[in-house]
C-alpha cells in the first residue's frame, strides 16, 4: 500500500520538528497510540489501538526514525503485530520551509499488511491510510495551537 | 456467561444454555444435531446456512443463537413434514438442481422465502433472490427451473384448493 | 453386449438426491465421534519468513487445551509427496522438496502450517492458537512465475535454483518450428496470463481421525475425491503405518473440482495426532483458510505464436510457458502444466508443427495444481484465443478459419486415430459437426448482422467462439507410468450379486456431485435388465471397496464405469454356466437378455433371480463351478478418451463502464454416449460457470509480498446466479471407439471451452467499435475492459 | 468463524441500551449484518454486545409531521417493500432492494447501517439526498443530526460514545418530486463501488449524494447549486459532476483504481440526474 502526500502547517520547521522528537507529543499526534516509550535513541516502543469501523485492534511494535538530518526529515520504520495480522511501514518524511512561519510537510512511503488484514482488508485499506493521515495532520495542528 | 435460550426448531421446543458468541448455525448443527444446515463461508457470503427464523430467510451464520431466543426457527429439515416432499424439494430433484448437495438446504430455504412473497416469479426474479447462495456445481440453470417448477407446483395446488372450496 | 432393458441413455432422476434435499446428507464436518477434540492451526502471517522460536506455553494453559504439537514433533515424519515425477530437459530429476506436515526453519507461503493446537472444543482451539507466539524474520518473497526464474529472486527452496522445479519439452523439434513460423505468411502472436483461480468449492475441506488402541487401527474421515489413493499416499508415503490398519472414508463430499484430490498435510497430520493423544481430532478449514490452503488452479504466463500460410492454414504453433506451483509440489502438480496440457495444444487443428516449452517454478504462494479441466482449460484457452484473434487479425470469418483447420471426422474404427504433434492419438472426432450445430443453434449469421447494426448505433456487441478437445480418463498405466506417474491409472469396479438377485456395485471411483450412484446404477440395471432400485452403489470407503483411483479428470464412468462393466460381463458368462446346469441345455447355446437367460430357438429360460439364488444355494449346480456371484475387475483403459466442442459467448460490453454482460451461451458438447443426458447436462453447466466465471469475475491476486489481497468472498468474485443467463445446450454423440460403453467423460468439459469463447467475445465486441485490442487479462472486470476502450 | 467470547445483554428499552453502552467496552447489536461478520473474523471484538433488535419502539415506518420516519431497527426488507416508502420516497425503496441480498435486507437494518458507516454503504448516500434528519438518544436525551453533519469520516460519526440511533426523519419530498438511485456495485461484496442518490423537485432544486467514491458519502452541494433551477443537459452534467467531484480524494481499490471510480463517478452522476429530470 503507497502512502503519500503532503500537509502545510503555519510553523516553522523547526517547531515541527521539535515537536516530532518529544515523545510526549508524538504520542499525542500519531492516532490510536495508547503508549508509546522511548527505549533507545530514535526507537521506540508503542502500542496502537485501531477503532476503524470493522476493524478493532490493539498493534504492539516499535517506532524507528533513521537517517535523520536535523529539521529536514528523517525516514520512519514501523513495526506492528496485532491477531488480525501485522503491518510494517517504512515512511520517509521531508520538512520544507514555505516561507518563515510555514512549513510543507511531504511523507512517501509503503506499507505492508499481512494476515486478515491483508486478505480481508483491501476493501477499506485505502481509507484507513487516508484517515489516518488525516487524523495525523488534525491532531498536529491541536498540538501546535497549544504552544 | 451462559444464556439460557428457549426456540422452537422444527415444531419442537428447546431449552439449552449457551455461550452468547454461539452462532446460531452452530447451535444447530452441534446442539441440536441439525446438520442440514450448512457452514461454506466466514463472510455471511455463501448463503449455505440459511434458515428461517420467524418465517424469514436468514443466514444462520450472522446471527448469534441468543439473538433467537424466543423464535420460530425453521431448517431444511423441518421443511417438509418427512414422507411427502415440500414442492421445492421436489423441485429440485426433478430439475437436478444439486449436485454435490452441499449448498441445497440454503437454496431450498431461500427459495422458500421468494415463493411466499411472490408465488409467481420470472426467471430475474430468481436470479435475483438468490444471489446470495452460492452454487459451485450447477451453473444455477437448473436451480432457476427448480424453482419455477415448485412455484407451478405450488400454484397449482392454490388453484385446486380454491375450485374445491368454490 | 447390447443394451437390454433401456435403463441407458435416460435421464433418470437422481437417487442420492432425497438425502441432499432433505438434510440428510453426510458430510464430513457432520461427523462427531466419542470423545470428539478440535483442532485449529497456527498459520505464518508472512508468505516466506524464517521461524525464529515458537512459545506454546501461554496456548498450553488456555482452557480445553488438549495438545499442541509443532514443526519439531513431527520434523522425523516425512512431507506429502508429488505423484508425479518429471524430468529436466538435461534428464535431471524434477526438484522435489520436503513437504512437511508443520514446518519448522522456514515458512514458504502465507497460511504454512506452524503448529496444530488441539482442544475440547473447536472455539477453545481457536482462542489458545490465538495466543502461541511465533516470532518470525520475514524474508523476501517471489509470486509471480517469471519473475522467480530471474537473476536476483530470492530462492524458495535452497536447492532449486532459480526457483525451478524443472524445465520440459514436448512435440517438433524448436529449430523445425522456429522456421516454420518464420516462413509464415502471418503469424499472430499472444502473451498473456491464464490466471490463478481458487477452486472454491462450498464444503470447506474438512477431516475427522481416529484411532482405536486395542485393534491398532485408524480410521479417517476425509472430504476427498479418492479415500485410496489418500490411504496409499498417507500410509507408504507419509505416515509408514500398513494400509489394511487404516481406513480412509470419504462421505458426501461438498464438491471438489479438482481440490480435493490431493492429499493435504492435515490428512496425515490429523491421522498422526489422533494416536499421540488417543482421541479423534476433527478440523474443518475456514473459508479464509481454504482461499489460503485449498491448491489453486492454472496460472500460466504463456507467450504463443501461430503462424498461417497464405490460405488461412495454420503451419505452426510455438509455446512458452511459466507455469507457477507455488511453494511446494501438490500431488498433480507436476502433470498439469506438462502432460495435461502441452499434449492438447494440437486442438483440432492440422497444424504440422507444434513446440511447447514450460517451465515450472516454485514461488511463495499456495500450492497450484489440477483445477476443472487441469491443464487442458489452459491449452485451450491458448489455442482458441489464437485463432480467434488470427480472424480478427486476417480479417476473416472465425468460423471458416476454423473449418478450414479442422481435422477431418475419423471414427477411430473404421478410420484410425488422429496421431498428433504431441504424443497422444486421438479415439475418434467430428469437429465440424459441433461447430456447425453451434452456429446453427445460435443464428449465426443473423447475429452477426445484428452486431454491424448495433455497432452502428454504439453497442458492443460481440460473439467469441471456441472450439476444444480434451483428454479425459488418463491412462493406459503403462503410458502413464512411462511419462512419470507414480501410480496407476485403472479403476476397480466389484459387482455382488446378492441371492435374491438384488445388486451391490463397489467402485473405486468417488461420487461428490457427479451422481454415481445414480449413473452407475443405471448401466447395470441395464446390462442386466433389472429394475433400477435394485442396484446399489457402494464408494468412498476403503474397508468396503477393494481399491479405487478416485475421481477426477473426467474419468469415471469411462475407467469406473467400463470396470464395472467387466464385471457385469464376468457375472453374465458364469450366470450362463448356471443357467446352462439348469436348463439342462449347452452353455454356448445359451443368451442373456432383458433380465433372462434363454436357450436359443427354444421357450426355455430361467431369470436372473433364480440364477442368482441358484448360485448361492447351490444343490444343483455344475460340477466344476465355485458357488457365488461376485466378481471383481481392474480396467486399464487402451487409451485416453477426447470429447470435444463448441462453445459461443454472446457479449454486450457497456461502452461507458466496460462493464460485460453475457446475453448467450451456445454450448455444442460431444462427450461420447451418455448414459443420463440430465447429469451430462447438468456437468457441462457447471462447468460453464466456472469457465466463464474465470473469464469474467474470478482470479486470485497476490501482492509482490505474498499476500492473498482477495482471499475471502467479499473480494473474490464467485459466479452467483444473476450473472448468468439460461444456458442453451445440445449434444452430438462420436461413441469412444475402445471402452465398452463409448463413453468419453463430461465432468470437465465445460469449463474448458468457455473462457476463451467469452473473452474472444468481448474482444469481438471491442474490435466492432474499432478497439484492436489483442488481449485483456482476465477476470475481464469492468475496469480491465473500460480501459482496453480507452487505448 | 468463531468470534472471541464476549458478554451479552438483551435490551428492553433504549434507555437500558444507553445505560449498558456506558459500562465500557460495548457494541450494540441491531440486525447484527455489519458487526458479526467482523466479530467472526476477530477483526472486532468487543467486551459486551447489548442487543436492541428486540426494542419495538425503535421498528417500524410511519408518518408524522410532514416527515417520514423510520425507525433506526426497521430492516432493510421491510423499508424495500413498505408502501409509504414506495409511494413517497421510492429511491428509498429501490436502494432498499439492492443491499446485500435477501438474507441481509431480511435482518441488517437502517440504524445499524448508518452507524457503521461504511464508505461503501448504500444508505448514506440516500439519507444526504433526502436531507434527512437522524435521530440519537444517549444518556444527554434525544437530538437529531442533519444528514450532513452525520458522516465525519472513514467508518465514523457524529454520534456520541454513548448514543444509539433511533429513528431516521425525511422531510416529505414535494408533489412531483423525483428521486433516483444509481447503483455500479462491486462485484464480490455489492457493496457500491459508486452509489449516486439524486432528488429533483419541480422547481428544479436538486439534491446530489455519492457513497462509495471516498472515506465517506458525501453531498455534491457545488453540483447541486449549479443545477438547481438550471435545465439538466448533458453540458451541465459535465460540469456538475467536475464540481461534484473537485477536491474529493477519489478512493482506489482491487476492483476501481482511483481514476476508474472517478470516472463512473460521472456516469453514475449523469444516470441519476437523467432519471430524476
Amino acid at each position: 500500500m503507497q502512502l503519500n502526500g503532503k500537509h502545510t502547517v503555519n510553523a516553522a520547521p523547526s517547531v515541527i520538528w521539535k515537536m516530532l522528537m518529544d515523545t510526549d507529543v508524538l504520542a499525542k499526534i500519531v492516532p490510536g497510540i495508547s503508549r508509546l516509550e522511548k527505549t533507545g535513541d530514535n526507537t521506540y516502543k508503542s502500542i496502537l489501538d485501531i477503532k476503524l469501523g470493522p476493524v478493532n485492534s490493539s498493534f504492539t511494535g516499535n517506532l524507528q526514525m533513521e537517517d535523520i538530518s536535523e529539521e529536514k526529515g528523517f525516514a520512519l520504520k514501523v513495526q506492528q503485530h496485532s491477531k488480525i495480522g501485522n503491518a510494517n511501514a517504512a515512511i520517509k518524511i521531508d520538512l520544507l520551509p514555505l516561507g518563515e512561519n510555514q512549513t510543507e510537510i511531504q511523507f512517501d512511503g509503503q506499507a505492508k499488511m499481512t494476515g486478515l488484514l491483508a486478505s480481508m482488508g483491501q476493501r477499506v485499506m485505502g481509507g484507513v491510510s487516508a484517515t489516518l493521515t488525516k487524523q495525523f495532520f488534525a491532531n498536529l495542528e491541536k498540538e501546535l495551537d497549544k504552544q | 456467561m451462559s444464556v439460557r435460550i428457549h426456540v422452537r426448531v422444527n415444531g419442537v421446543d428447546y431449552h439449552h444454555d449457551v455461550e452468547p458468541r454461539t452462532l446460531l448455525v452452530q447451535y444447530l448443527r452441534d446442539t441440536l444435531r441439525l446438520t442440514g444446515t450448512h457452514i461454506g463461508c466466514d463472510t455471511s457470503s455463501c448463503g449455505a446456512c440459511t434458515i428461517h427464523v420467524n418465517g424469514k430467510a436468514a443466514k444462520s451464520c450472522t446471527m448469534l443463537a441468543v439473538q433467537a431466543d424466543g423464535c420460530e426457527i425453521t431448517t431444511i429439515e423441518g421443511l417438509s413434514n418427512g414422507i411427502e416432499l415440500h414442492p421445492l424439494q421436489e423441485g429440485f430433484r426433478e430439475c437436478h438442481g444439486l449436485q454435490c448437495g452441499f449448498c441445497t438446504p440454503g437454496m431450498i430455504m431461500t427459495a422458500a422465502d421468494l415463493l411466499q412473497h411472490n408465488p409467481n416469479p420470472g426467471e430475474s426474479d430468481i436470479r435475483h433472490a438468490l444471489e446470495g447462495n452460492f452454487c459451485r456445481c450447477t451453473g444455477y440453470h437448473n436451480i432457476v427451473k427448480s424453482v419455477q417448477y415448485a412455484a407451478e407446483k405450488m400454484q397449482a395446488v392454490q388453484q385446486n384448493k380454491k375450485e374445491v372450496a368454490a | 453386449m447390447s443394451t437390454t432393458n433401456g435403463w441407458i441413455g435416460k435421464s433418470v432422476k437422481r437417487v442420492e438426491d432425497k438425502r441432499f434435499i432433505t438434510g440428510k446428507g453426510n458430510y464430513t464436518d457432520d461427523i462427531v465421534l466419542p470423545h470428539q477434540t478440535y483442532a485449529s492451526f497456527v498459520r505464518s502471517p508472512y508468505a516466506h519468513a524464517r521461524i525464529l522460536s515458537v512459545d506454546t506455553s501461554a496456548a498450553a494453559a488456555m482452557p480445553g487445551v488438549v495438545a499442541i504439537f509443532t514443526g519439531k514433533d513431527v520434523a522425523e515424519v516425512n512431507g506429502v509427496p508429488c505423484g508425479w515425477l518429471l524430468h529436466f530437459k538435461n534428464g535431471d530429476p524434477m526438484k522435489e522438496p520436503k513437504h512437511p506436515l508443520l514446518v519448522t526453519d522456514k515458512a514458504l507461503h502465507v497460511g504454512d502450517a506452524v503448529a496444530i493446537v488441539i482442544a475440547e472444543s473447536a472455539a477453545e482451539a481457536k482462542d489458545a492458537a490465538e495466543v502461541v507466539m511465533v516470532d518470525y524474520e520475514e524474508l523476501p518473497a517471489v509470486t509471480d512465475a517469471f519473475k522467480a526464474t530471474q537473476a536476483g529472486a530470492s530462492l524458495v527452496h535452497d536447492d532449486a535454483p532459480n526457483n525451478i522445479c524443472f524445465d520440459w519439452t514436448l512435440g517438433n523439434p524448436i529449430e523445425e518450428v522456429d522456421a516454420a513460423i518464420a516462413a509464415s505468411a502471418h503469424v499472430t502472436t499472444l502473451e498473456f496470463v491464464n490466471q490463478r483461480m481458487v477452486p472454491n468449492a462450498i464444503e470447506p475441506r474438512a477431516y475427522n481421525s481416529s484411532y482405536e488402541a486395542s485393534t491398532d487401527k485408524y480410521t479417517l474421515y476425509t472430504s476427498t475425491q479418492n479415500p485410496h489413493l489418500i490411504r496409499l499416499l498417507m500410509c507408504a508415503f507419509v505416515l509408514g503405518i500398513p494400509e489394511h490398519k487404516v481406513r480412509v472414508v470419504g462421505p458426501d463430499v461438498g464438491g471438489g473440482f479438482g481440490s480435493k484430490i490431493f492429499h493435504y498435510t492435515e490428512e496425515a497430520l490429523l491421522t498422526w495426532a489422533t494416536r499421540k493423544i488417543g482421541r479423534p481430532v476433527k478440523w474443518t478449514s475456514t473459508r479464509s483458510e481454504s482461499f489460503l490452503l485449498d491448491a489453486h488452479g492454472r496460472d500460466h504466463i504463456t507467450k504463443a505464436d501461430m503462424g498461417f500460410d497464405k490460405d488461412g492454414k495454420i503451419t505452426a504453433l510455438r509455446v512458452k510457458t511459466y507455469a507457477n506451483l507455488g511453494a511446494y509440489l501438490s500431488t498433480f502438480a507436476s502433470c498439469v502444466p506438462t502432460y495435461l496440457h502441452g499434449t492438447l495444444l494440437q486442438g483440432l487443428y492440422t497444424t504440422p508443427k507444434i513446440n511447447v516449452d514450460v517451465t515450472a517454478v516454485f514461488t511463495n504462494t499456495c500450492v497450484v495444481d489440477a483445477y476443472r479441466g487441469a491443464g487442458r482449460p489452459e491449452a485451450t484457452y491458448l489455442l482458441e484465443r489464437l485463432v480467434d484473434l488470427a480472424a480478427l487479425e486476417l480479417n476473416t470469418d472465425p468460423v471458416e478459419l476454423r473449418m478450414k483447420n479442422f481435422i477431418p471426422p475419423f471414427d477411430g474404427i473404421t478410420q484410425p486415430g488422429y496421431q498428433t504433434q504431441v504424443a497422444l492419438q486421438y479415439d475418434s472426432g467430428n469437429y465440424q459437426g459441433v461447430l456447425k450445430k453451434g452456429i446453427e443453434m445460435l443464428g449465426y449469421a443473423d447475429l452477426r448482422k445484428a452486431q454491424k447494426e448495433a455497432a452502428a448505433n454504439g453497442r458492443l456487441l460481440g460473439i467469441g467462439i471456441s472450439t476444444y478437445i480434451e483428454a479425459c480418463g488418463i491412462a493406459p498405466s503403462a503410458v502413464v507410468g512411462s511419462l512419470g506417474a507414480r501410480a496407476g491409472l485403472y479403476e476397480v469396479g466389484q459387482v455382488r450379486i446378492q441371492p435374491t438377485g438384488k445388486v451391490s456395485v463397489y467402485t473405486g471411483a468417488h461420487s461428490h456431485g457427479q451422481g454415481h450412484e445414480t449413473t452407475f446404477a443405471q448401466v447395470v440395471a441395464d446390462k442386466f435388465g433389472i429394475p433400477m432400485e435394485d442396484v446399489e452403489i457402494i464408494h468412498g470407503d476403503s474397508e468396503a471397496v477393494a481399491f479405487g483411483m478416485g475421481t477426477y479428470g473426467s474419468r469415471s464412468l469411462a475407467v469406473g464405469g467400463s470396470a464395472i462393466v467387466k464385471s457385469i460381463e464376468k457375472i453374465i458368462e458364469k450366470g450362463k454356466k448356471i443357467a446352462a446346469h439348469k436348463l439342462e441345455a449347452s452353455e454356448g447355446d445359451v443368451n442373456f437378455e432383458n433380465g433372462k437367460f434363454t436357450v436359443k430357438g427354444t421357450d426355455k429360460s430361467v431369470s436372473f433371480g433364480d440364477v442368482a439364488l441358484t448360485a448361492y444355494v447351490p444343490h444343483h449346480y455344475p460340477k466344476d463351478l465355485e458357488p457365488g456371484l461376485d466378481f471383481s475387475s481392474f480396467y486399464d483403459p487402451a487409451n485416453f478418451t477426447y470429447p470435444f466442442g463448441c462453445h459461443i459467448a454472446v457479449v454486450e460490453v457497456e461502452k461507458e463502464t466496460g462493464k460485460v454482460h453475457l446475453k448467450r451461451f451456445v454450448a455444442v458438447d460431444d462427450v461420447g454416449n451418455i448414459i443420463n443426458p440430465m447429469i451430462v447436462e447438468g456437468q457441462i453447466h457447471g462447468g460453464l460457470a466456472q469457465g466463464i466465471g474465470q473469464a469474467l469475475f474470478e482470479g486470485a491476486d497476490y501482492d509482490e509480498n505474498g499476500q492473498l489481497t482477495n482471499g475471502s468472498y467479499m473480494d473474490y468474485c464467485m459466479p452467483r446466479a444473476d450473472d448468468f443467463p439460461m444456458f442453451e445446450t445440445a449434444s452430438q454423440v462420436t461413441p469412444c471407439p475402445h471402452n465398452p460403453l463409448g463413453v468419453k467423460g463430461a465432468g470437465e468439459a465445460g469449463a474448458i471451452g468457455s473462457t476463451p469463447a467469452v473473452v474472444n467475445a468481448v474482444i469481438d465486441a471491442l474490435w466492432s467499435a474499432g478497439h484492436k485490442v489483442k488481449d485483456i487479462r482476465m477476470p475481464m472486470t469492468s475496469e480491465r475492459v473500460w480501459r482496453a476502450m480507452q487505448s | 468463524m468463531i468470534p472471541v467470547a464476549f458478554d451479552y445483554q438483551k435490551a428492553g428499552s433504549v434507555d437500558e441500551a444507553i445505560a449498558a453502552l456506558s459500562s465500557g467496552d460495548s457494541k450494540i447489536l441491531a440486525g447484527g449484518h455489519s458487526l458479526l461478520p467482523a466479530m467472526k473474523l476477530r477483526l472486532n471484538q468487543p467486551a459486551k454486545l447489548i442487543d436492541i433488535s428486540r426494542i419495538e419502539a425503535l421498528k417500524g415506518i410511519r408518518e408524522e409531521g410532514g416527515e417520514i420516519v423510520i425507525g433506526a431497527g426497521t430492516t432493510h426488507g421491510d423499508i424495500a417493500t413498505s408502501e409509504l416508502i414506495r409511494n413517497k420516497l421510492s429511491f428509498f425503496a429501490e436502494a432498499a432492494a439492492l443491499i446485500g441480498d435477501v438474507q441481509v435486507r431480511n435482518y441488517g437494518t437502517i440504524g445499524g447501517s448508518l452507524a457503521h458507516a461504511d464508505p461503501a454503504a448504500d444508505w448514506p448516500a440516500l439519507v444526504l439526498a433526502a436531507d434527512a434528519g437522524i435521530e440519537v438518544k444517549g444518556s444527554g436525551g434525544l437530538r437529531k443530526i442533519a444528514a450532513t453533519d452525520f458522516f465525519t469520516g472513514f467508518f465514523s460519526t457524529a454520534l456520541g460514545e454513548n448514543e444509539i440511533i433511533t429513528a431516521i426523519r425525511v422531510p416529505i419530498p414535494a408533489a412531483g418530486t423525483k428521486m433516483n438511485y444509481q447503483k455500479f456495485s462491486q462485484p464480490a461484496s455489492r457493496f457500491a463501488i459508486v452509489g449516486c442518490a439524486a432528488m429533483r423537485s419541480p422547481d428544479g432544486k436538486t439534491r446530489i449524494a455519492f457513497t462509495g467514491v471516498s472515506e465517506n458519502a458525501f453531498r455534491a452541494t457545488a453540483a447541486e447549486n449549479a443545477l438547481s433551477g438550471q435545465p439538466v443537459s448533458d453540458a451541465s452534467i459535465g460540469s456538475a459532476a467536475d464540481l461534484a467531484l473537485a477536491g474529493v480524494n477519489v478512493l482506489g481499490d482491487h476492483f476501481a483504481s482511483s481514476e476508474y471510480r472517478q470516472h463512473l463517478a460521472r456516469v453514475y452522476l449523469a444516470k441519476a440526474l437523467n432519471a430524476v429530470s
